[in-house]
Protein backbone atom coordinates (compact mmCIF):
# COMPACT_ATOMS: atom_id res chain seq x y z
CA UNK A 1 0.00 0.00 0.00
CA UNK A 2 1.34 4.02 -0.97
CA UNK A 3 0.89 6.03 1.99
CA UNK A 4 1.64 9.79 1.79
CA UNK A 5 2.40 12.30 4.67
CA UNK A 6 2.17 16.13 4.33
CA UNK A 7 3.07 19.10 5.89
CA UNK A 8 4.32 18.69 9.47
CA UNK A 9 3.57 14.51 9.26
CA UNK A 10 5.89 14.60 6.60
CA UNK A 11 8.77 16.46 8.33
CA UNK A 12 8.06 14.38 11.53
CA UNK A 13 8.34 10.96 10.03
CA UNK A 14 11.06 12.15 7.81
CA UNK A 15 9.48 10.98 3.99
CA UNK A 16 6.82 12.21 1.76
CA UNK A 17 5.54 9.00 1.09
CA UNK A 18 6.46 4.86 1.37
CA UNK A 19 5.01 1.50 0.31
CA UNK A 20 4.09 -0.62 2.63
CA UNK A 21 3.15 -4.44 2.79
CA UNK A 22 0.53 -4.50 5.39
CA UNK A 23 0.19 -7.15 8.04
CA UNK A 24 -2.88 -9.67 8.17
CA UNK A 25 -5.39 -8.10 10.77
CA UNK A 26 -4.91 -4.46 9.75
CA UNK A 27 -8.06 -3.85 7.84
CA UNK A 28 -9.19 -0.46 9.13
CA UNK A 29 -7.75 3.37 8.90
CA UNK A 30 -7.76 3.09 12.78
CA UNK A 31 -6.05 -0.17 12.53
CA UNK A 32 -3.41 1.71 10.19
CA UNK A 33 -3.03 4.47 12.71
CA UNK A 34 -2.71 1.94 15.85
CA UNK A 35 -0.14 -0.48 13.75
CA UNK A 36 1.99 2.49 12.44
CA UNK A 37 3.40 3.77 15.59
CA UNK A 38 4.83 0.42 15.78
CA UNK A 39 7.16 1.34 12.95
CA UNK A 40 9.45 3.34 14.69
CA UNK A 41 10.05 6.66 17.45
CA UNK A 42 9.52 9.14 14.35
CA UNK A 43 5.75 7.31 13.94
CA UNK A 44 5.16 7.06 17.33
CA UNK A 45 6.08 10.97 17.54
CA UNK A 46 4.54 11.85 15.11
CA UNK A 47 1.00 10.11 15.25
CA UNK A 48 1.03 11.22 19.44
CA UNK A 49 -1.54 14.23 17.49
CA UNK A 50 -3.33 10.82 15.82
CA UNK A 51 -6.67 12.91 17.17
CA UNK A 52 -5.99 16.41 14.45
CA UNK A 53 -4.91 14.08 11.91
CA UNK A 54 -7.02 13.43 8.52
CA UNK A 55 -6.98 10.76 6.60
CA UNK A 56 -7.61 9.99 2.40
CA UNK A 57 -8.03 6.98 0.65
CA UNK A 58 -7.70 7.46 -3.18
CA UNK A 59 -7.45 10.97 -2.91
CA UNK A 60 -10.40 10.81 -0.97
CA UNK A 61 -11.43 11.97 2.69
CA UNK A 62 -12.00 8.66 4.60
CA UNK A 63 -12.88 7.56 8.29
CA UNK A 64 -11.68 6.08 10.79
CA UNK A 65 -13.90 2.74 10.55
CA UNK A 66 -13.08 2.80 6.37
CA UNK A 67 -11.65 -0.40 5.16
CA UNK A 68 -8.51 -0.28 3.34
CA UNK A 69 -6.94 -2.58 0.76
CA UNK A 70 -3.19 -2.93 -0.58
CA UNK A 71 -3.40 -1.36 -3.84
CA UNK A 72 -5.44 1.49 -1.90
CA UNK A 73 -3.45 5.09 -1.86
CA UNK A 74 -3.86 6.29 1.62
CA UNK A 75 -3.07 9.96 2.71
CA UNK A 76 -2.45 10.83 6.38
CA UNK A 77 -1.93 14.61 7.39
CA UNK A 78 -2.62 17.82 9.88
CA UNK A 79 -5.65 19.73 8.52
CA UNK A 80 -5.72 21.65 5.38
CA UNK A 81 -4.51 25.51 5.92
CA UNK A 82 -4.73 26.49 1.85
CA UNK A 83 -7.07 29.41 0.92
CA UNK B 1 -12.68 25.71 -14.16
CA UNK B 2 -9.87 25.22 -11.51
CA UNK B 3 -6.30 25.75 -11.62
CA UNK B 4 -3.40 24.68 -9.20
CA UNK B 5 -0.37 26.52 -10.20
CA UNK B 6 2.99 27.90 -8.86
CA UNK B 7 3.00 30.86 -11.58
CA UNK B 8 0.88 34.27 -10.65
CA UNK B 9 -1.84 35.31 -12.00
CA UNK B 10 -3.78 38.27 -13.59
CA UNK B 11 -7.52 39.38 -12.08
CA UNK B 12 -7.97 41.28 -15.02
CA UNK B 13 -6.90 38.98 -17.77
CA UNK B 14 -8.90 35.92 -15.34
CA UNK B 15 -11.96 38.01 -15.27
CA UNK B 16 -12.41 38.81 -18.70
CA UNK B 17 -11.77 35.05 -19.74
CA UNK B 18 -14.64 34.06 -18.03
CA UNK B 19 -17.13 36.99 -19.14
CA UNK B 20 -16.53 38.07 -22.39
CA UNK B 21 -18.08 35.09 -24.25
CA UNK B 22 -21.02 36.06 -22.08
CA UNK B 23 -23.14 39.16 -22.32
CA UNK B 24 -25.73 37.49 -19.97
CA UNK B 25 -23.35 37.57 -16.96
CA UNK B 26 -23.97 40.88 -15.04
CA UNK B 27 -22.61 40.01 -11.47
CA UNK B 28 -18.88 39.25 -10.85
CA UNK B 29 -17.50 38.03 -7.33
CA UNK B 30 -13.80 38.16 -6.98
CA UNK B 31 -11.77 36.85 -3.99
CA UNK B 32 -8.68 37.31 -3.79
CA UNK B 33 -6.29 35.73 -0.74
CA UNK B 34 -2.46 37.44 -0.23
CA UNK B 35 0.45 36.41 1.96
CA UNK B 36 -0.08 38.87 5.07
CA UNK B 37 3.43 40.25 6.38
CA UNK B 38 2.72 38.98 10.16
CA UNK B 39 0.91 36.28 11.42
CA UNK B 40 0.30 35.44 15.24
CA UNK B 41 2.58 38.54 16.08
CA UNK B 42 5.26 37.27 13.90
CA UNK B 43 7.27 38.56 11.01
CA UNK B 44 7.27 36.61 7.93
CA UNK B 45 9.69 36.35 5.36
CA UNK B 46 8.34 34.07 2.91
CA UNK B 47 5.67 30.92 3.17
CA UNK B 48 5.61 27.65 1.62
CA UNK B 49 2.39 26.19 0.20
CA UNK B 50 2.78 22.44 0.10
CA UNK B 51 0.03 20.61 -1.61
CA UNK B 52 -1.38 16.79 -2.61
CA UNK B 53 -1.14 16.85 -6.43
CA UNK B 54 -4.20 14.77 -7.79
CA UNK B 55 -6.56 15.48 -4.71
CA UNK B 56 -6.04 18.75 -4.74
CA UNK B 57 -7.43 19.11 -8.20
CA UNK B 58 -10.46 16.47 -7.44
CA UNK B 59 -11.31 18.59 -4.03
CA UNK B 60 -11.26 21.95 -6.21
CA UNK B 61 -13.29 20.18 -8.99
CA UNK B 62 -15.87 18.77 -6.91
CA UNK B 63 -16.59 21.92 -4.58
CA UNK B 64 -16.98 24.15 -7.81
CA UNK B 65 -19.18 21.30 -9.34
CA UNK B 66 -21.36 21.46 -5.88
CA UNK B 67 -21.76 26.03 -6.46
CA UNK B 68 -22.76 25.30 -9.65
CA UNK B 69 -25.63 22.77 -8.07
CA UNK B 70 -26.94 25.87 -5.62
CA UNK B 71 -26.37 28.81 -7.37
CA UNK B 72 -27.24 29.66 -10.68
CA UNK B 73 -23.69 30.27 -11.62
CA UNK B 74 -22.73 31.01 -15.94
CA UNK B 75 -18.88 30.78 -14.91
CA UNK B 76 -16.83 30.19 -12.11
CA UNK B 77 -12.70 30.15 -11.64
CA UNK B 78 -11.03 28.60 -8.69
CA UNK B 79 -6.96 29.47 -9.06
CA UNK B 80 -4.53 28.38 -6.37
CA UNK B 81 -1.04 28.66 -5.93
CA UNK B 82 1.92 26.52 -4.36
CA UNK B 83 5.29 26.76 -3.71
CA UNK B 84 7.63 30.00 -2.29
CA UNK B 85 5.48 32.83 -1.98
CA UNK B 86 6.33 36.26 0.02
CA UNK B 87 4.11 38.71 1.78
CA UNK B 88 1.99 40.58 -0.49
CA UNK B 89 1.49 38.21 -3.34
CA UNK B 90 -1.45 36.06 -4.55
CA UNK B 91 -1.87 33.01 -3.00
CA UNK B 92 -5.98 31.85 -4.21
CA UNK B 93 -8.41 33.45 -6.35
CA UNK B 94 -11.95 32.34 -6.58
CA UNK B 95 -14.29 34.13 -9.01
CA UNK B 96 -18.09 33.77 -9.52
CA UNK B 97 -20.27 34.88 -12.41
CA UNK B 98 -23.80 34.83 -12.64
CA UNK B 99 -27.12 36.82 -14.11
CA UNK B 100 -28.06 38.44 -10.44
CA UNK B 101 -25.28 39.93 -7.53
CA UNK B 102 -26.77 37.61 -4.88
CA UNK B 103 -25.64 34.14 -6.46
CA UNK B 104 -22.43 35.52 -7.40
CA UNK B 105 -21.74 37.00 -3.60
CA UNK B 106 -23.33 33.84 -2.07
CA UNK B 107 -21.66 31.44 -4.10
CA UNK B 108 -18.16 32.74 -3.65
CA UNK B 109 -18.58 32.82 -0.14
CA UNK B 110 -18.90 29.24 -0.15
CA UNK B 111 -16.00 28.58 -2.21
CA UNK B 112 -13.57 29.81 0.16
CA UNK B 113 -14.97 28.21 2.75
CA UNK B 114 -14.41 25.11 1.27
CA UNK B 115 -11.78 25.43 -0.09
CA UNK B 116 -10.33 26.52 3.09
CA UNK B 117 -11.28 23.40 4.77
CA UNK B 118 -11.11 20.80 2.60
CA UNK B 119 -8.55 21.47 -0.55
CA UNK B 120 -5.44 20.00 0.97
CA UNK B 121 -2.68 22.72 0.96
CA UNK B 122 -0.36 23.37 4.06
CA UNK B 123 1.18 26.69 4.71
CA UNK B 124 5.14 26.97 5.76
CA UNK B 125 5.63 30.29 7.36
CA UNK B 126 8.93 31.21 7.34
CA UNK B 127 9.98 33.57 10.47
CA UNK B 128 13.08 34.85 12.62
CA UNK B 129 12.50 32.09 14.40
CA UNK B 130 12.34 29.27 11.49
CA UNK B 131 9.80 27.27 9.74
CA UNK B 132 6.39 27.23 11.61
CA UNK B 133 3.77 25.22 9.64
CA UNK B 134 0.39 27.06 10.20
CA UNK B 135 -2.03 25.54 12.62
CA UNK B 136 -5.96 25.74 11.48
CA UNK B 137 -8.51 27.99 12.70
CA UNK B 138 -11.61 26.67 14.57
CA UNK B 139 -13.59 29.97 12.58
CA UNK B 140 -12.75 28.22 9.17
CA UNK B 141 -14.75 25.19 10.19
CA UNK B 142 -17.69 26.76 11.82
CA UNK B 143 -17.58 28.81 8.58
CA UNK B 144 -17.65 25.55 6.33
CA UNK B 145 -20.59 24.03 9.07
CA UNK B 146 -22.90 27.02 8.30
CA UNK B 147 -23.36 25.71 4.44
CA UNK B 148 -24.16 22.15 5.74
CA UNK B 149 -27.98 21.27 4.60
CA UNK B 150 -29.70 20.59 7.69
CA UNK C 1 -11.97 55.78 -1.67
CA UNK C 2 -14.75 56.47 -4.23
CA UNK C 3 -14.78 57.63 -7.93
CA UNK C 4 -17.40 58.79 -10.21
CA UNK C 5 -16.36 58.36 -13.72
CA UNK C 6 -17.54 57.66 -17.48
CA UNK C 7 -14.04 56.34 -18.32
CA UNK C 8 -13.84 52.02 -17.82
CA UNK C 9 -11.30 51.02 -14.75
CA UNK C 10 -8.78 48.27 -14.93
CA UNK C 11 -9.69 45.34 -12.22
CA UNK C 12 -6.05 44.14 -11.55
CA UNK C 13 -4.50 48.01 -11.44
CA UNK C 14 -7.30 49.05 -8.90
CA UNK C 15 -6.49 46.27 -6.86
CA UNK C 16 -2.87 46.65 -6.54
CA UNK C 17 -3.40 50.15 -5.78
CA UNK C 18 -5.20 48.97 -2.80
CA UNK C 19 -3.22 46.67 -1.21
CA UNK C 20 0.55 47.44 -2.23
CA UNK C 21 1.55 49.62 0.25
CA UNK C 22 -0.37 47.16 3.30
CA UNK C 23 1.17 44.00 3.68
CA UNK C 24 -1.12 42.91 6.59
CA UNK C 25 -4.05 42.89 4.14
CA UNK C 26 -4.71 39.21 3.59
CA UNK C 27 -8.43 39.25 1.84
CA UNK C 28 -9.41 41.59 -1.21
CA UNK C 29 -13.24 40.95 -1.97
CA UNK C 30 -14.14 42.87 -5.21
CA UNK C 31 -17.76 43.19 -7.07
CA UNK C 32 -17.82 43.98 -10.84
CA UNK C 33 -21.00 44.72 -12.11
CA UNK C 34 -21.35 44.48 -15.87
CA UNK C 35 -24.28 46.04 -18.53
CA UNK C 36 -25.76 42.25 -19.47
CA UNK C 37 -27.36 42.15 -23.46
CA UNK C 38 -30.36 40.87 -22.66
CA UNK C 39 -33.09 42.68 -19.42
CA UNK C 40 -36.72 41.72 -18.65
CA UNK C 41 -36.69 39.42 -22.16
CA UNK C 42 -35.59 42.74 -24.35
CA UNK C 43 -32.35 42.95 -26.46
CA UNK C 44 -30.23 45.96 -25.10
CA UNK C 45 -27.84 47.49 -27.43
CA UNK C 46 -26.88 50.42 -25.34
CA UNK C 47 -27.40 51.59 -21.64
CA UNK C 48 -26.98 54.60 -20.73
CA UNK C 49 -26.49 55.72 -16.52
CA UNK C 50 -27.69 59.09 -15.78
CA UNK C 51 -26.41 60.46 -11.91
CA UNK C 52 -26.51 62.99 -9.70
CA UNK C 53 -23.71 64.79 -9.72
CA UNK C 54 -22.91 65.76 -6.10
CA UNK C 55 -24.86 63.73 -4.17
CA UNK C 56 -23.92 60.79 -6.04
CA UNK C 57 -19.84 61.44 -4.08
CA UNK C 58 -21.60 62.23 -0.88
CA UNK C 59 -23.89 58.95 -1.07
CA UNK C 60 -20.67 56.69 -1.81
CA UNK C 61 -18.85 58.60 0.34
CA UNK C 62 -21.35 57.62 3.49
CA UNK C 63 -22.00 54.08 3.04
CA UNK C 64 -18.27 53.76 2.45
CA UNK C 65 -17.97 55.58 6.01
CA UNK C 66 -20.45 53.35 7.35
CA UNK C 67 -18.75 49.91 6.16
CA UNK C 68 -15.90 51.24 7.75
CA UNK C 69 -17.46 51.93 11.25
CA UNK C 70 -19.11 48.64 11.05
CA UNK C 71 -16.02 46.02 9.56
CA UNK C 72 -12.64 46.30 10.01
CA UNK C 73 -11.14 47.55 6.56
CA UNK C 74 -7.56 48.38 5.88
CA UNK C 75 -8.60 49.55 2.56
CA UNK C 76 -11.57 50.01 -0.04
CA UNK C 77 -12.41 51.49 -3.12
CA UNK C 78 -16.16 52.33 -4.81
CA UNK C 79 -15.96 53.17 -8.53
CA UNK C 80 -19.13 54.05 -10.67
CA UNK C 81 -19.63 54.73 -14.32
CA UNK C 82 -21.75 57.34 -15.94
CA UNK C 83 -22.77 57.67 -19.58
CA UNK C 84 -23.15 55.46 -22.73
CA UNK C 85 -22.48 51.53 -21.96
CA UNK C 86 -22.48 48.57 -24.06
CA UNK C 87 -23.29 44.86 -23.13
CA UNK C 88 -20.52 43.49 -21.61
CA UNK C 89 -19.07 47.03 -20.53
CA UNK C 90 -17.66 47.33 -16.61
CA UNK C 91 -20.53 49.58 -14.97
CA UNK C 92 -19.29 49.36 -11.36
CA UNK C 93 -17.04 48.31 -9.05
CA UNK C 94 -16.65 47.87 -5.25
CA UNK C 95 -13.07 46.40 -3.49
CA UNK C 96 -13.18 45.63 0.37
CA UNK C 97 -9.87 44.78 1.51
CA UNK C 98 -9.04 43.13 5.44
CA UNK C 99 -6.81 40.88 7.47
CA UNK C 100 -9.43 38.16 6.95
CA UNK C 101 -12.17 36.86 4.35
CA UNK C 102 -15.25 37.12 6.14
CA UNK C 103 -14.92 41.81 6.94
CA UNK C 104 -14.01 41.21 3.47
CA UNK C 105 -16.82 39.59 2.10
CA UNK C 106 -19.72 40.75 4.51
CA UNK C 107 -18.78 44.41 3.64
CA UNK C 108 -17.98 44.59 0.09
CA UNK C 109 -22.32 42.81 -0.26
CA UNK C 110 -23.20 45.62 2.25
CA UNK C 111 -21.89 48.21 -0.02
CA UNK C 112 -23.38 47.03 -3.20
CA UNK C 113 -26.37 46.53 -1.56
CA UNK C 114 -26.57 50.13 -0.01
CA UNK C 115 -25.42 51.48 -3.47
CA UNK C 116 -28.43 49.56 -5.26
CA UNK C 117 -30.70 51.63 -2.96
CA UNK C 118 -28.98 54.81 -2.50
CA UNK C 119 -26.56 56.57 -5.01
CA UNK C 120 -28.58 57.98 -7.30
CA UNK C 121 -28.11 56.20 -10.53
CA UNK C 122 -30.72 55.66 -13.35
CA UNK C 123 -30.39 53.32 -16.10
CA UNK C 124 -31.70 53.78 -19.64
CA UNK C 125 -31.81 50.69 -21.89
CA UNK C 126 -31.48 51.28 -25.30
CA UNK C 127 -33.74 48.39 -27.35
CA UNK C 128 -35.68 47.93 -30.63
CA UNK C 129 -38.69 49.35 -29.18
CA UNK C 130 -36.94 52.64 -28.14
CA UNK C 131 -35.18 53.29 -24.83
CA UNK C 132 -37.12 52.40 -21.63
CA UNK C 133 -36.28 53.62 -17.91
CA UNK C 134 -34.86 50.67 -16.00
CA UNK C 135 -37.33 49.79 -13.15
CA UNK C 136 -36.07 49.30 -9.40
CA UNK C 137 -36.19 45.98 -8.11
CA UNK C 138 -37.87 44.75 -4.97
CA UNK C 139 -35.38 42.40 -4.31
CA UNK C 140 -32.24 45.47 -4.05
CA UNK C 141 -34.60 47.26 -1.24
CA UNK C 142 -34.99 43.77 0.80
CA UNK C 143 -31.53 43.05 0.27
CA UNK C 144 -30.65 46.77 1.67
CA UNK C 145 -33.20 46.36 4.84
CA UNK C 146 -31.47 43.40 6.28
CA UNK C 147 -28.42 45.31 7.28
CA UNK C 148 -30.46 47.95 9.34
CA UNK C 149 -29.70 47.30 12.64
CA UNK C 150 -32.78 46.23 15.03
CA UNK D 1 -35.73 77.13 -4.83
CA UNK D 2 -33.56 75.53 -7.33
CA UNK D 3 -35.49 71.80 -8.46
CA UNK D 4 -33.62 69.11 -10.40
CA UNK D 5 -34.87 66.50 -11.83
CA UNK D 6 -33.82 63.24 -13.27
CA UNK D 7 -34.48 60.27 -15.06
CA UNK D 8 -38.26 59.32 -16.34
CA UNK D 9 -39.06 62.99 -14.33
CA UNK D 10 -37.00 64.64 -16.35
CA UNK D 11 -38.14 63.82 -19.48
CA UNK D 12 -42.06 63.84 -18.68
CA UNK D 13 -41.30 67.60 -17.55
CA UNK D 14 -39.22 67.82 -20.14
CA UNK D 15 -36.51 69.23 -17.94
CA UNK D 16 -33.40 68.67 -16.03
CA UNK D 17 -33.93 72.04 -13.64
CA UNK D 18 -35.13 75.01 -12.94
CA UNK D 19 -35.28 78.23 -10.58
CA UNK D 20 -38.74 78.64 -9.14
CA UNK D 21 -40.00 81.17 -6.66
CA UNK D 22 -42.01 79.56 -3.88
CA UNK D 23 -45.58 80.78 -3.88
CA UNK D 24 -46.21 81.70 0.20
CA UNK D 25 -47.52 78.59 1.88
CA UNK D 26 -45.05 76.25 0.45
CA UNK D 27 -43.32 74.81 2.79
CA UNK D 28 -42.89 71.33 3.39
CA UNK D 29 -41.74 68.60 0.52
CA UNK D 30 -45.29 67.44 0.45
CA UNK D 31 -46.77 71.30 -0.22
CA UNK D 32 -43.94 71.16 -3.27
CA UNK D 33 -45.06 67.84 -4.71
CA UNK D 34 -49.15 69.30 -4.20
CA UNK D 35 -48.21 72.85 -6.13
CA UNK D 36 -46.33 71.48 -8.93
CA UNK D 37 -48.79 69.58 -11.17
CA UNK D 38 -50.55 73.51 -10.90
CA UNK D 39 -47.58 74.48 -12.81
CA UNK D 40 -49.18 72.74 -16.07
CA UNK D 41 -49.95 69.20 -17.44
CA UNK D 42 -46.35 67.93 -18.03
CA UNK D 43 -46.17 68.23 -14.43
CA UNK D 44 -49.44 67.07 -13.64
CA UNK D 45 -48.82 64.03 -15.90
CA UNK D 46 -45.23 63.13 -14.17
CA UNK D 47 -46.25 63.67 -10.69
CA UNK D 48 -48.73 61.22 -10.94
CA UNK D 49 -46.38 58.59 -10.26
CA UNK D 50 -45.54 60.38 -6.93
CA UNK D 51 -46.06 57.67 -4.45
CA UNK D 52 -42.71 56.18 -6.11
CA UNK D 53 -40.50 59.65 -6.27
CA UNK D 54 -37.58 59.89 -4.01
CA UNK D 55 -36.77 63.57 -2.81
CA UNK D 56 -33.44 64.91 -1.93
CA UNK D 57 -32.92 68.34 -0.04
CA UNK D 58 -29.59 69.91 -0.29
CA UNK D 59 -28.44 66.61 -1.70
CA UNK D 60 -29.11 64.28 1.19
CA UNK D 61 -32.92 62.37 1.55
CA UNK D 62 -35.27 64.12 2.55
CA UNK D 63 -39.45 63.03 3.89
CA UNK D 64 -42.48 63.97 2.73
CA UNK D 65 -42.99 66.50 5.96
CA UNK D 66 -39.23 68.12 5.91
CA UNK D 67 -39.35 72.01 5.71
CA UNK D 68 -38.33 73.91 2.12
CA UNK D 69 -36.36 76.84 1.95
CA UNK D 70 -35.55 79.30 -1.11
CA UNK D 71 -32.01 78.55 -0.61
CA UNK D 72 -31.72 75.21 -1.16
CA UNK D 73 -31.54 72.85 -4.00
CA UNK D 74 -34.33 70.22 -3.99
CA UNK D 75 -33.99 67.16 -6.00
CA UNK D 76 -37.11 64.86 -7.42
CA UNK D 77 -36.64 61.20 -9.10
CA UNK D 78 -37.69 58.07 -9.31
CA UNK D 79 -36.44 54.61 -7.64
CA UNK D 80 -32.22 54.54 -8.25
CA UNK D 81 -31.25 51.94 -10.46
CA UNK D 82 -27.51 52.00 -10.90
CA UNK D 83 -25.18 49.18 -9.55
Amino acid sequence: MKILYFAWLRTEIGKSSEDISLPAGIQTVNDLLNWLPERGNNYAQALQKRDLLRIAINQDYADLDQKIHDSDEVAIFPPVTGG
Amino acid sequence: MIRVQSEDFDLSLEVRKLTEENPAIGAVTAFIGLVRDIAGGTEISSMTLEHYPGMTEKMLREIETEAHQRWNLDASLIIHRYGQLAPGDQIVLVVTCSKHRKAAFESCEFLMDFLKTKAPFWKLEETPEGGKWVDARDGDTKATERWLKS
